[in-house]
């Protein structure tokens, strides 16, 4: 691997099985993991409903693969922000998020949320402060 | 003389939930399903548009593109309905035509 | 009733060929005629054979010529939207000089006619698409 | 071909170029033309840049497929109903557009426009006197 | 530090020239290409919004786009630059980064 | 510079691919580096040398591997994205006991890692996408 770390942020805009985009994205952020840059995703208009609780795909009969996104920790992708203002737009709060946890090797491993609800503003600076921009 | 309209995007992301509300006639079916399941959602001002429409025109939704999206029967605008696939298709048969909203 | 389908969108990428996948068997099940299925623009892409999704997934192409040969549906693949994406049946990748073709078992590469034709013939058309 | 005449309904309702989508509803209507049915087509929201004059697809590098709307006349597809609400969102006007143009052979075969501007409800109640709709 | 952002959807079939023009900052440049530049048209609702934050992102369309469909240079809006493939090179160049809005 | 480049939408239906080829070729003539561009999605269909699009259009495929081979660009087809899509090289079809294969030349396929090792290895990296 390169010894350059990059902050690298994954934008996610589109919602999940209506398109492949999303759960393609995901794919991309599993083995980017490998890589040991500074990763990032940002979760913003129809992207939100990626995170959205509760998702049973069994009788549509495709893969449900909301649940990875719950295991992004073990790869130490802890930064998931989503945007309060597309979350306000669709009627959906925090609380209809699924919880994803992370364990935060400097803090003697205490269990943090990896999603973090961020403004619109906040959300335009974050995207500001990367080097590479991977949109989905 | 009735027509069954199709709409399968997210009306957030894109304008077709809003031109078929637009041409839609009173004793119209629309039906939402795959991203379409969206537009569904009470609690958005879209919800208000739709809602404003739902005496004149049925409102369905796909409950397997809910389910699959999370969407819980008890957030949907009243007056929408959840059907399944064989509803699907009796909607298809009981209106003289059909226009997908692509 | 006699309904007519048109998958216009390619697979795994927009989630309309299976919904139309579960409309064709929900019809065929409710005593409904599906003569005719037509794939036009990226829709082509469903009758490839060369596909290979994950094991933990559906397998599209597969479904629909299984539905294909249980019930007799004519799965129509649209010849110029075909060419332009590359999904061949032996003729064409003859008559093209093409050395390898890639359409599966169910499928038939025909042209737009086999579309109005459709429309003319049924009760009811409905399109998925992108 | 069949003896029924159905009333065929083309819905043209994306931009040009950027999708192939408005190109290959044009080959549907060339090849529907030789089945002697009711044929109209509509053009509403982006599907109205289909329309516009002045297309020019020389340095883009694709066919530019504007000028087989002028030959439609000759293939007797003749009505071709624009929605005014879309145009004026737009910025546009009919003016704006290429002029199309048939020959009537019910009128001594006399030119006349095969663009016809509708409004909105004429755009609804057309789209609910047909028999087959095609979504582009 | 600044972004280059493209956008290549019509805005009036999709959010994604709006949900950039949200996040845009100031100093940033915004290309439309694609459908995307039936933004660039003016006398539309869209076209104000776009106008408004011409002064602090600079605001460009993609020449070769513009002259497939038809539109033509004196119906942009005030302050909005054509630009061929090199000067589209150049501003990616000239940006720390590139974001698209798909 | 060095640019990388990713494609990911499909051919002839999306304007993407031709977008980013003239944007590859503008990069070149600055004199820039194109070491490699990323096929993924459905931009991964771009890739197969079955297409035979209409005389009086462009090939897009053909125009991608003239490229390649002129400037010696990567051209990278994701190999997970290309599974499902039914894009396969000899290797992959014999692995995956399929009888055709329908890769084009100057293409190869490859691990979604390539995307990545681009996103470091490049000073500035353009999507063209759907």
């Amino acid at each position: 691997m390169s010894e350059t770390v990059k902050k690298f942020f994954y934008v996610n805009r589109k919602a999940p099985y209506g398109t492949i985009f999303a759960q393609e994205a995901l794919e991309v952020v599993l083995i980017g993991a490998a890589f040991d840059q500074d990763v990032s995703l940002g979760f913003l208009d129809d992207g939100v409903y990626q995170l959205v609780k509760g998702q049973d795909t069994k009788d549509l009969g495709v893969k449900n693969f909301s649940p990875t996104f719950r295991a992004l920790g073990d790869y130490d992708v802890t930064k998931l922000f989503v945007e309060k203002e597309s979350l306000d737009e669709r009627g959906l709060s925090a609380d209809d998020l699924d919880e994803i946890m992370y364990e935060d090797e400097d803090d003697d491993w205490a269990e943090k949320p990896s999603i973090r609800i961020v403004s619109r503003a906040e959300m335009a600076d974050i995207m500001a402060d990367q080097d590479v921009v991977l949109s989905f | 003389m009735s027509t069954l309209h199709t709409v399968n995007k997210s009306p957030f992301s894109t304008q077709s939930l809003l031109s078929c509300l637009n041409h839609a006639k009173d004793g119209d079916t629309i039906l939402m399903i795959e991203d379409g399941v969206y537009g569904a959602a009470k609690g958005t001002g879209l919800g208000d548009a739709l809602a404003a429409r739902g005496g004149a025109v049925s409102l369905c939704v796909l409950a397997s593109d809910m389910e699959a999206r999370g969407l819980e029967a008890s957030r949907l605008i009243d007056g929408v309905t959840p059907v399944d696939y064989a509803g699907f298709v009796e909607m298809v048969v009981n209106n003289d035509r059909t226009q997908s909203w692509l | 009733m006699k309904i007519g389908v048109v998958v216009s969108a390619g697979p795994y990428t927009h989630e309309s060929s299976d919904t139309a996948y579960n409309f064709v068997k929900a019809a065929i099940a409710a005593g409904h005629e599906v003569p005719r299925v037509f794939f036009y623009h990226d829709g082509v892409n469903v009758g490839t054979r060369l596909s290979v999704p994950p094991q933990d997934d559906r397998n599209i192409q597969v479904n629909w010529s299984a539905l294909a040969k249980e019930h007799g549906t004519d799965l129509v693949i649209c010849i110029a939207a075909a060419q332009r994406r590359g999904l061949l049946d032996e003729n064409e990748a003859q008559r093209q000089g093409k050395d390898a073709d890639n359409i599966a078992e169910g499928f038939r590469i025909s042209g737009l006619g086999q579309l109005i034709e459709m429309g003319i013939q049924t009760d009811r058309l409905v399109t998925f698409g992108e």
